[in-house]
This record gives C-alpha cells, structure tokens and sequence, in this order.
C-alpha cells in the first residue's frame, strides 16, 4: 500500500515489479493510467498544469487506498500521481491493484480512480493553443462514479 | 467547548481561489462568532476586495480542515489549517 | 488491435507505449496481469503448463478484441498470452485497451479479460507439490461473468 | 449440397483429450451418416478404445469447425479440420 506525488514520470513495468515480487499469491493485476490528451473540445490543448495541496493530498490518498483494501482484499496496491507541468501523450495517473483473484483487482482499480477524482486535492489547468487558458470544471458523471460506489453491494 | 479561546488559524487557498484572492495562505484570528464551516464560506465575501469576488459563490467552493474534506455544517472548533479550492480535478 | 501468443515474458512498458506513442487523443489505459498463483486450494503449486490451439487461439483472440473495439471505441488494443511452462509469480497474460476516457478503457479490459477466459483455447495443467498434476476445470463464475455481457446494455 | 461428397477431415485433439485419446491428430473419412457436431461426438465412442474412454462423457466436450466454435447442432458439411477439446480455462 503506497501513495506518491510526483514531478516526474513512472515507470510502470518497475512499478508492477515492486508490487508483485514479494508475492505469489497475486494472481491478478489491473492497472489504470491517465493521459493527458491532445484536445479539449474542438481546442487544440498544449500543456496541462496539475497543482495539488501537499499534506492533504497524501493524506486523502492514503484514506482511499485503506478504503479500497478493506472493499477488496488487495494483497498490494499503489497510486503515483504527477503535479507540475504536463504535455499532451505524457503520464498523469497511475493505479495499481494486486488481488487473488481479476474481480477484485479490477473492482478495485475503478474504485481507487473513481474515489482520486472526486476526493483527491488536485487541480488542472488547461492551456490551449489559442494562448487561452482555464481550470478545468469538475464533472457531474465523475460524481455519479464514486456515489454509486455508495450503495453498491460491497 | 471552553469560553473564550482565539480562533488562531492559517487560511490556504488552491486553483482558482488562490488566483483570485492572491493568497497561497494567511494567518489570522477568526472572529468568535464563526462557528461551522458554512458560516466562515459566508463571511468571506464581507471582508471586501478581493475577497468579495473569490467567494461570491460560496456553493462552488470546497473547504477542508487540518487536510481533511469537510462539509458546510462542520464545527471549525480546533481546527489549525483551513483550505479553500473549487471541486478537484485530478486523476 | 493486435494479439500475441508467445513462450517469453513481455514488457508492460514497453508494450503500452508502443500502443500510445502514436495517439495523443488516448485519455485512459486500461491493462490486466494475470499471474500464476502459488497455491490451488490447500496445496503448493510447482509449475502451471500452458497448452493451446495454434491457429484457432489467434483467429478467436481477435474475435474478441474486434468486439471490444467494437462496443467500447477503442483507440487501441492488445492482447498477449503466455504458453508453455510457467512458475509461480510468472505472467500469463496482459491485456491492454486504451480509450478516450477511463470508462471505456475499465470497461474493455475486463471484457476481454471475461471472454478470453471462456473463448480462448488455453488449458491449464496444474503440477502440484505432491507431483500431482491435473487439468484444470473451467469456472462456472467465468461463463456467467462472459454471459453477463450479453444481456448488458452496451 | 450436393449428393455424394468425401468428408476426409483432419481431427485434432487438446489438453485431456489428446492425452486419453494418444493423438495430437488423425486425418481420417467420416461415415456419411454423420451430419452435425452432435453426430460426431456420439460416434465418437462407438470407434473402441481408446476414444471410448475418451468420450465417455461428450457433453464435457467442446468442438471447434475450421478455428470457430461450434454447438452441437452445427452442421459439419465442409470443415477441414475438427478439434475437440474440454471448456478452455485460459487467462
């Protein structure tokens, strides 16, 4: 169980490795990583600023990543997150989840993004080829993910 | 709660509060009568530029204490850090 | 869209940036390690031997993966999966979709994942402690998670 | 169709049933009686030992026409080649 903030990029294979190589009782592993994409709409995008609140962010993270192991018996898990200034292809996110079994890795992993994107103290800020830039409006659909994780069975 | 204690705290903002108050943090001294959450979201605006704009919708704005979420009806009592963002975006 | 069968390791890394290098619009990646485990029920588990049906495994690999593409509007795909002899903590299949947003990329994984467990022609020989060895049997859970689809809504 | 046709195939066999039956695969004419899947996985034991043994219980089987699974009632007019295999326990 490990949570990260980070400037620079992960290294996703190594990640995996430190996770796993302990334990051979792992038998399943899902991954999730977000990307920063090369538009916004119709606007082509050029860079993506990512400011976090250091303390709070550990902090919130590490409450869901014991949330998502008391859900989902994980035998390992991490989250890496980059702040700073990112480009269009680069790496933003990135979840792992180790179980016995794919069900609860993969259950797990939604839960841990749904749960970071709703509760997570980070920010981004758009900038778009126009010179144009905005912080990026939280979504309702991002909402719906994580309260439906509420009422569901488990 | 005992009677009189000073409201002593730091104050940060985040995103766009942070550009629209030009604070990334400040100390102060919250008057006696904030008790929640909510009432400090609606007290706010009063103390004037620039801050009558950066919280002109107090139902936009998040507030944690001491790096945890906390909703418009939380007691402030105790509390050492107090942070004010819009709704995250990570991930 | 590819699909693989291959004796060697793979590189997750590696093979995820080989399936985004070339698209900035890819928001979400989705990945699935399945491992060999090192117990089955009370015993120890020595080797896992991976048997397949060259030609056919291909054929119904893209099968599915031309159906994932299909109802989740994939941006790119991969699946590759282990044969021969295999030890406890070894991997034996990585799959890989890579979508807009992260629905979709959770989504697809776990679809591929579901309908290579049931379609695939992989069969699994246990070799335990003991010197025991078997076959072994299909999941009931794995045909009903692969018939859920079906009737699901997308 | 048309009336008289040679239905030279080759039979492969996978995981349990190759070990029982000893082969990987056979090139053989079936009798022409034989019309689906179904057909084929009851005449299947009527051959002796040792694919008796081997398909004692043919609803444990699964058959595969030309790499595409097959259900029982499929008709096996013009596969080249037929696998037969137990339910596939990949991933």
């Amino acid at each position: 169980m490990a949570v990260r903030v980070s400037t620079s990029d992960f290294d996703i294979s190594a990640e995996m490795a430190r996770l796993t190589n302990a334990d051979t009782g792992i038998g399943g592993v899902a991954l999730f990583v977000g990307k920063v994409r090369d538009h916004k709409d119709g606007d082509a995008l050029t860079e993506l600023v990512l400011e976090h609140y250091p303390g709070m962010t550990e902090a919130e993270l590490e409450r869901i990543e014991a949330e998502a192991q008391r859900r989902f018996d994980l035998s390992a898990s991490l989250v890496v997150h980059r702040v700073g200034s990112l480009k269009p292809g680069d790496n933003i996110v990135l979840v792992i989840a180790c179980a016995s079994h794919r069900q609860n890795a993969f259950a797990a992993a939604e839960f841990l993004m749904d749960y970071l994107k709703t509760r997570a103290p980070f920010w981004k800020k758009e900038v778009l080829a126009s010179g144009e830039s905005h912080w990026v409006d939280a979504r309702e659909s991002d909402d719906e993910a994580a309260a439906a994780w509420q009422t569901a069975k488990r | 709660m005992t009677a009189v204690h000073d409201q002593t705290v730091v104050l940060r903002y985040f995103a766009w509060l942070r550009e629209k108050t030009g604070l990334n943090e400040e100390r102060l001294a919250l008057p006696p009568e904030i008790v929640t959450v909510g009432d400090l979201l609606n007290w706010q605006p009063t103390r004037g530029h620039p801050f009558d704009l950066a919280f002109a919708k107090p139902e936009a704005i998040r507030v944690a204490l001491d790096h945890a979420h906390a909703k418009p009806g939380a007691a402030i009592a105790g509390a050492r850090e107090i942070a004010f963002f819009p709704p995250v975006t990570g991930g």
